[in-house]
């Protein structure tokens, strides 16, 4: 097989947050004859969220590969053509499925190079819908990527912005080891500008989303946009926030937000998992460890209310984390201390 | 075992017969009104319609008991107004409303009724099987007397109906599912609503034996295809499947071959079915075939269809009526119910 | 059905924390007839680890009920049966394995009651085995009950003593929810008094297992005893250290850590989970967030290293947590500050 | 589909029957020696002997080119051996020594030997399954050329062997991967060690249909029963089966009946089984089969024996002292591996 290692210029130059991740794909496929795509309805139905979209017809059903509904057995077999020399982009649905899958994940993917000793590792690519927000309700609204952040041997990646979901695949398929992607259903339609040629994306780093002085909001994937809107309500009232996105949710990259908050000396972290035992806390956690002389207030975290997600709009918006939310809990840290 | 059971003939009582079509038509005409509701953005999240199936769900729950349990799943709109949930408490839940069978919580995809034996409603794929077999696992606990365990004599179980699709048959907890029933000679009946897809996805690109009730059998349950578009037919092996299953005769599973009319959601652009594939099963219209054969029994006419269809429309106006001037729980109550009231503190 | 709710005195005077368990569920078993056990060998041969041992001779097969490997369907099977009015204690072999039915306690156990409005609860408990330290490499070794003390709906208890083994599963087996009892796998040879008739325990509070007033050492399950033995190290260098046994982790017993804290102002958490998203980064988090001001320095974490755990026994041990490494991490806080 | 297959009668080589026998012997004084090495606590952790079923991997493995891949169970150390990953390799892993074949890390559940194909020793009970059938859709995706995808013509596929035992087929990944394997016609060919047994739970009390190759047949995967204590018949089924997955007929399921000797593992007090069924088994001992016929044929004496057990025991005896010499890994390297080396930072 023929493995080219150029990236294809697209030509497109504004679009979605979808298109950047068919986009992503499209040029995975183009570029390695090892890649392809496996999953529930990825290939005749175009993806329960259209990013496959079109990608059936372009690559063919040997490439673009639907499956029963046997999230174990596709998973595990993404695996096992990981480990045969082929390079799988597995998509489950949602995350809320993904637990059908996790043994395969925890215990083998995450787990064969360690195990054996350095022989064998597993270049996998796994991408999955998260997060609520769309009336789905208790079954259909997790964010459950903190638990997958915290298994040794797994790579865990937030797209928030387009060119982050343009970027990232193609890193994560040269990884040799397995990589989580989560993309969260709010962003699908998000737009905006799509660099030509894309930008590089790095997977190891978080990023600074917008600087600032007074104070560090923490996020990541589909809270981002929230935090930023926070961040301008804080502006207004004079307190200057700076916003990190941690994009890798492991290996955390601690130093990041640590340089900030040193800077700034107050943080909220804002997350949409369930608060008790949430991401959140391990970064609240590390800034006890490495900040403690830095901060003048205790950490915030703005999670989400620890309830199974309601149907009722109004109802699941009081679970979820909001601007306001953000802010006022921003203010709660700047008062204290 | 395989064989596509006609209906029998000359059992269709009329007035069973009307009573049927008056169901499929409640299930047809509240569900068409749901996606008109959808699109005006009163009803949000996913809305999985049964339209195309209801003669499957009429034929099998002709076969309970109030005191038989259901277990059903996201595309669950039928058994629930069968099983007897009001139709406005049912829109009054897909509104969002406290006044909804789940207080709004759960949506279309989440139906409960506690006092019918309800048990949802549950949106992930399969996940509906074990609990339907450990509800059929304490009936056989509770019933008591002789042949508690695995005794083949044992008779008078209430039975468990446990509803699911052609897709959820390839995930892992069918299998286990099935074959624990079988072990244990549970009271449960596994009705699969085979609509020839799962979301986009054919029959025959998740199984590679697309006879389902072939795959059934091979865990010694008995099994067989049913015409699902014939809610004669349905009816008939129901009453079969249910009343072995009462008897203590172990688990059944029919396989009811039906055809879902529109997408597999609201989200759905249906962009992997033939047209033609679906005009043929449109022509096989489970109510236009009950509809057909009670007039040419005599037992309808325009003006009995007529009286149906008012009546049928009259109860989803009220059901209208009463969504929309429902209201939305408090928000104090957000975390109430997350543990029991009164439970451990 | 006949419902007693005598306590039948045992007689037992001394035992293990194996029998301690089984008495527990010897006794459930004679005082209510709706309670039985399910689960992969836990009749005929007599549990994976001897903790059922007997009971199938004595309850018979209808009530101890060995299971096909299916961890899905008869996790499943426990959430119908507690619906259908029984009171199920299902064993899962080891938390290992419990990946496999994750979905059916998240998904269906921990969220029916709330998206059901309260219609129906879920009086299941469900038991199983947790921990390394047995040499059985990285796919038996697991001690994942922090996830699990992040689902809300659930409680989490993790009986770390004699008297908690004999006394938590009656209380389990009363609360209308799902209930999770984690026993770690050290622990089951442990012996002392088993008190008859049995001590009364709740499952709501943490306890304090040794006063002390130089700081607080927060730990639960498999970790108290070598927590204790750090304590033990530590009075010899003359520091007095207070050692809080978690005990429910789930809901997380905040008030008495916090109080203990306030009056040390000085906390180590001992977990053997893996330290990036642990259940102790939660208790460092809320330290944070409650007892900022009252700590003289940060609250330290020891946990397992971020590995799949090795099987030699040199490197499993590297890899938990020691009463030497609670030790240092102590003297590294009492340092600090 | 599910008769017993004899073995053909004159077609041993008795060339081969030797090898045979001598692998066969190689698992049997081996793991008898760990047995002893447990008690004295050289080894530790859990340890699943295979003694009894040898003819079951010296049987099926016959069939195995080096380009195949082999995905086991915990129950693997006949399979490990037979691959040709060194006994002193494997025993030094045992101990927990460096120069063992994952580094100590991985002890008896975990062999792996990447040179040799050989995906171990998996821990979690069927979870090689999926990992075998995406083996399969590598090679298969791999081999090129027309017949790429689901071409009942394709030939000439590496293929997987994938190991596991009567109680994983109660698991939903069986179900899962089966199927999956059977829809895209991957060359996977399934070896399910039915010894009768899952843990304490003996067959009947985990199925409901206990003849497995019915089971699998259900997926249109062709399936027979064997004679897994006869090594002659497992290995002309195990060449059928394995040939016609070879040229592309999809996958194959054998299912091998066979027994172990010991307990489940050195844990397992064995209190489940009747003393009368273990010594009816052992009657059949598989080496005893194997060697009887060896001797009618003329072909072994007992100074033939004599000498295999002399090549046996020199072996043994050399991987105990190599294993004994082996040194631990560094603590340093604790962290190592956990992400490859030269990979993302
Ligand atoms: C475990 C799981 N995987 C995937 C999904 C997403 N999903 C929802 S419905 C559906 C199709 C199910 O098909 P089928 O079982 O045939 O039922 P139908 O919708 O046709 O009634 C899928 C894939 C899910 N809800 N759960
Ligand atoms: C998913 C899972 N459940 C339970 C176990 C514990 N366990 C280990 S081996 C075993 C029995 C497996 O029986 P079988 O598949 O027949 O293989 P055998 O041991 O007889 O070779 C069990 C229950 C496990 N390792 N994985
Ligand atoms: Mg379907
Ligand atoms: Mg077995």
């Amino acid at each position: 097989m023929s493995v080219g290692t150029r990236a294809v210029p697209t030509g497109a130059a504004t679009g979605t947050y979808r298109e950047a991740l068919r986009e992503a794909m499209r040029d995975a496929l183009r570029r390695d004859d090892r890649v392809f795509l496996m999953g529930e309805d990825v290939g005749a139905y175009g993806g329960a969220f259209a990013v496959s979209l079109g990608l059936l017809e372009e690559f063919g059903p040997d490439r673009i590969r639907d499956t029963p509904l046997s999230e174990s057995a596709f998973v595990g077999a993404g695996i096992g053509a990981a480990l045969g020399g082929m390079r799988p982009i597995v998509e489950i649905m949602t995350v809320n499925f993904s637990l059908l899958a996790l043994d395969q994940l925890l215990n083998n993917a995450a787990t064969l190079l360690h195990m054996s000793g350095g022989q064998y590792n597993v270049p996998l690519v796994v991408r999955m819908t998260t997060g609520a927000g769309r009336q789905l309700a208790a079954q259909h609204s997790h964010s459950l990527e903190g638990w997958y952040a915290h298994i040794p041997g797994l790579r865990i990646l937030a797209p928030a912005t387009i060119d982050d979901a343009r970027g990232m695949l193609w890193p994560a398929l040269e990884d040799p080891d397995p990589v989580l992607i989560f993309e969260h259903g709010s962003l699908y339609n998000v737009s905006g500008a799509l660099s030509d040629p894309p930008a590089e994306v790095d997977i190891c780093h978080a990023a600074i989303r917008r600087p600032g002085a007074d104070l560090t909001l923490v996020t990541y994937g589909g809270t981002l946009p929230l935090t930023l809107d926070a961040a301008q309500l804080l502006a207004a009232e004079g307190c200057d926030a700076e916003v990190v996105d941690l994009r890798v949710l492991r290996p955390l990259d601690t130093a990041t937000f640590l340089e900030s908050v040193r800077r700034t000396h107050r943080a909220v972290v804002i997350d949409e998992g369930w608060r008790s035992g949430s991401l959140a806390a391990e970064v609240s956690a590390r800034l006890m460890e490495e900040a403690f002389d830095d901060l003048d207030a205790p950490v915030g975290r703005v999670c989400s209310a620890e309830v199974p997600m309601p149907y009722a709009r109004h109802m699941e918006q009081a679970a979820l984390p909001s601007a306001d939310k953000v802010a006022e809990a921003a203010r709660r840290v700047l008062a204290g201390g | 075992m395989t064989v596509i059971l006609p209906a029998p003939r000359g059992s269709l009582g009329t007035g069973t017969g009307l009573l049927w079509l008056r169901d499929m038509l409640r299930i047809r005409r509240f569900e068409e009104t749901c996606a008109q509701l959808y699109s005006e953005t009163k009803i949000r999240g996913f809305l999985h319609l049964y339209i195309g199936e209801e003669a499957v769900a009429v034929g099998t729950m002709e076969a309970l008991t109030p005191d038989d349990s259901v277990v059903a799943t996201y595309r669950e709109h039928g058994q629930a107004l069968l099983r007897g949930i009001p139709m406005k408490v049912i829109l009054a839940e897909f509104y969002g409303r406290a006044e909804g069978c789940c207080r709004g919580r759960g949506g279309s995809m989440h139906l409960f009724d506690r006092t019918r034996r309800f048990f949802g409603g549950n949106g992930i794929v399969a996940a509906g099987l074990p609990v339907a077999v450990g509800l059929a696992l304490a009936e056989r606990m509770q019933s008591g007397g002789p042949g508690r365990f695995g005794d083949p004599g044992h008779v008078g179980d209430n039975v468990v109906a446990c509803y699911f699709g052609d897709g959820a048959v390839a995930e892992g907890e069918f299998h286990e599912s099935v074959n624990l029933a079988a072990l244990w000679r549970l009271p449960v009946v596994f009705f699969c609503e085979n609509n020839q897809y799962a979301m986009g996805t054919a029959l025959a690109r998740s199984h590679s034996q697309t006879n389902l009730a072939i795959k059934a059998a091979s865990y010694e349950v008995p099994a067989w295809q049913v015409d699902g578009m014939d809610v004669e037919a349905v009816a008939s092996a129901a009453a079969r499947a249910v009343e072995a299953v009462r008897n203590g005769a172990g688990p059944h599973f029919l396989e009811l071959l039906t055809y879902r009319f529109r997408a597999h959601s609201m989200y759905d652009p249906d962009r992997y079915r033939d047209k033609g594939e679906i005009e043929r099963w449109r022509a096989r219209d489970p109510i236009s075939i009950l509809a057909d054969r009670l007039r040419e029994a005599g037992a309808l006419d325009d003006a009995g269809m007529r009286g149906i269809e008012d009546d049928v429309a009259a109860e989803i106006a009220a059901a209208v009526a009463f969504a929309e001037a429902g209201q939305p729980e408090s928000v104090a109550d957000l975390t109430r119910f997350v543990t029991s009231e009164g439970g451990q503190p």
